[in-house]
């Protein structure tokens, strides 16, 4: 059975190692951080300028002055630090970031990503996706592995325009977890529960690579 | 220490003229200089290049000037929120001009320090690459952005001295400190203006020099786009 | 929070190798990190480069790994106030490369910021151009400067905490913020340590995502290079 | 008679305007700041990262941690700021600073600065002359009309390595007040007490413009 978003968010926790620090874009990769656990120390940075986000504020607490980059009113953590827009894309580009999470419309065969424009729709704009994609060391896309129509969102090369070029490494789906290798190939790593390879196979359009037995992810 | 303070926004802003290029400060509708914007709205002004992160809502912020057809063009990473932004655009009233968010960020920061143009990896391989030198340095590949400047900046801050210093709040810094640098005449709005000398020079994040007009603003909404909260227990 | 505290100086640079680049922060004596540089005199490593506004006096800060022949190599904007260092520029034993001290700042700015190159006008026309590709923008010429990064910063602040933010004082802050973010392994060392969450967030000038290892500094001379006073009536 | 070092200061002080954000180098003119009349509200920077710079401390107060770019003790005034040394050479190269003050070992006719290097001799380094030369909108330099050996400073074009180009505007001798032509040439705006035009024409190598009758300097 595929995953649901939390299920999605749940397995992408488990990338997560004790030290890092971490942005989180909108959507599922928000919901990473209800997944984290405990033991491990990580620092979630938003690119307004604050890192060390905490919860949602007590509804006395609220702060117009203290939002997350998807415009959520938020709370800080001891140690916590504020800083401009400059300085936080700064972090960024200067790869002080070790994870970045974030979303997708199509990833490529060779990493190239697209998600933030559809020809012929409205635009909103990429925000700090092009900063982020084009400077972290580690970053992991969670999306659903076929789009609302059906079509495959792993393809051979992206159809809508980039956001990004070669840099996706690792990509979690309702359905599987696969590497992007550099070599080129989304190699097979997790099925979701009870979904086979075959079904992963039918729903990747980009060049799939299944080496021996692929285990079931353990959420 | 040379006086910035001015009466209020209407003062602040009456020399700006249709066609000005302005930068406001803001992220979403966090840190936005409200007093001024509703003074502009005043003005009777148009045609006014607007470099913003954002474009404000339909009814708050810079889309009370969308409204008002003041907009001729935005200059901005993120623009959605905004049913009217969509109609001008897509009519054709209201140009865009969209920018990674890190790529308007360091811009900016080059047109306040002087630096005409720098090398970012953002946006490589993409449209926003169209048009742009490209180069590679150690083996990546970098996109040539050159500087932002405007006619005048318009920034909000928590707290300001008479001397134009400033101290922001929470994220509501955010594109504030580097469009105070990056304007010809750069007007501050505070909800607190005190004498000289009150704020701890070491705490300051926009130094004075880059202000030439300080208001205390009044009546702040401080308008909250996603009221996200914990319940207790 | 992310722990960032080792026990002391020793531990610090413990990891530090012959032939490594190192920032140094500091203008004059202000702002040095002195615990580092005592544990980096007893390592007995040689062929370090130096990247550090100013190279110390002859018994004090850089000057003291420079009696120990420990550096191969400075980059600075300043190298007055040393006569070791001279002896050894003028016997070919110390190679010097003297930067305008905003490039140098702007430089490693951006090595910490992922800015590979910018221009700059500083230098134009001068030796400092020589070799480096000159370009003009509305109609100013301008220097293409490239990135400074080091394998270890070394930096001082006043008060820091264990998540590693700093908040320096006076204009003991000069180099040290920009050389922070510019390190493989970024060491703070700090007069006061504090628990994660006693500093302000709001006045944190250094957050601590760009420290590696923090610990509190002893014994800090904080020597003066020029005492001038105003003496009362 | 010529003017001492305290006479060039006092002469440049004259040059200083409300409002304005100054930076003064070591030697002459660091002792301009003595000179500027108080009614006058004017910001000295200094660029190792204050703006404000007061007088020096009462021995009571000295703190080594607050110093000026001639690492002099130096106190702080109400609206004083504090900041980095980035920061700092972004307010000079962004044309923040109105007014740059600084010494000289020659200048040419056509505004070119060289002040930091003499070959052969140990060389120091630039600090930050060839920054705020290169950025400053007005820039006077105040020294000497000739060298101790007795060879004019003011040049056809600079012997030494220059510092920038085409950048000073005035320049304020022990001799005279000259300002540099865009089109080229020293021009002569005011002699020194006593001091003829025939005394500074002999004194000036470069192209000197006298027009009319000079008037001496009022001191």
């Amino acid at each position: 059975m595929a995953l649901d978003k939390i299920g999605i968010a749940k397995r992408i926790a488990q990338e997560i190692k004790d030290g890092m620090y971490i942005n989180l874009g909108i959507g599922i990769p928000t919901l990473v951080a209800n997944y984290i656990p405990d033991k491990l120390e990580v620092v979630l940075q938003s690119e307004n300028g604050l890192l060390g986000i905490g919860r949602f504020p007590f509804e006395e607490d609220v702060e117009a002055d203290l939002i997350n980059a998807g415009k959520q009113t938020v709370s800080m953590l001891p140690g916590s630090s504020l800083f401009n827009s400059a300085e936080s894309f700064g972090m960024i580009r200067g790869g002080h970031i070790d994870l970045t999470i974030l979303g997708a419309m199509e990833v490529s065969e060779n990493g190239d990503i697209a998600n933030w424009k559809i020809p012929g729709k409205m635009v909103k704009g990429m925000g700090g996706a092009m900063d982020l994609v084009a400077a972290a060391k580690n970053i992991i896309v969670a999306m659903q592995h076929k789009s609302k129509s059906g079509k495959s969102k792993l393809l051979p090369s992206c159809t809508l325009p980039l956001t990004g070029t070669k840099c996706v490494r690792k990509i979690v789906t309702d359905m599987a977890v696969l590497n992007v290798l550099d070599s080129g190939g989304f190699q097979l790593i997790e099925r979701a529960p009870g979904v086979s390879v075959e079904e992963i196979k039918e729903a990747t359009a980009g060049k799939l690579i299944v080496e021996g037995d692929i285990p079931e992810m353990n959420i | 220490m040379i006086n910035k303070v001015v009466k209020n926004a209407q003062e602040a802003v009456s020399d700006i003229q249709s066609g000005s290029v302005l930068m406001l400060g803001g992220f979403g509708l966090c840190g936005i200089p409200e007093n001024c914007i509703h003074a502009i709205l005043e003005l009777g002004i148009e045609n006014l290049t607007c470099i913003s992160n954002n474009a404000g809502v339909d009814d708050f912020g810079i889309g009370l000037m969308l409204q008002k057809k003041q907009v001729k063009k935005m200059v901005s990473s993120y623009v959605g929120e905004n049913a009217e932004f969509e109609r001008q655009l897509l009519s054709g009233e209201l140009e865009v001009e969209l920018l990674p968010q890190g790529t308007l960020a360091e811009r900016i920061r080059a047109g306040g320090a002087g630096i005409p143009a720098f090398f970012t990896p953002a946006g490589y391989g993409t449209e926003v690459a169209e048009g742009k030198e490209v180069r590679e340095f150690d083996g990546k590949m970098y996109l040539m952005e050159k500087w932002l400047r405007a006619d005048f900046a318009i920034v909000k801050a928590w707290k300001g001295d008479t001397a134009g210093n400033l101290i922001y709040k929470g994220t509501a810094r955010n594109f504030n400190p580097m469009m105070a640098a990056a304007g010809k005449i750069t007007i501050a709005e505070v909800e607190e203006l005190l004498p000289a000398g009150e704020l701890g020079p070491n705490e300051i994040h926009t130094p004075g020099v880059y202000v030439q007009r300080i208001f205390e603003g009044v009546g702040y909404e401080k308008r909250i786009e996603k009221r996200t909260v914990t319940s207790k227990n």
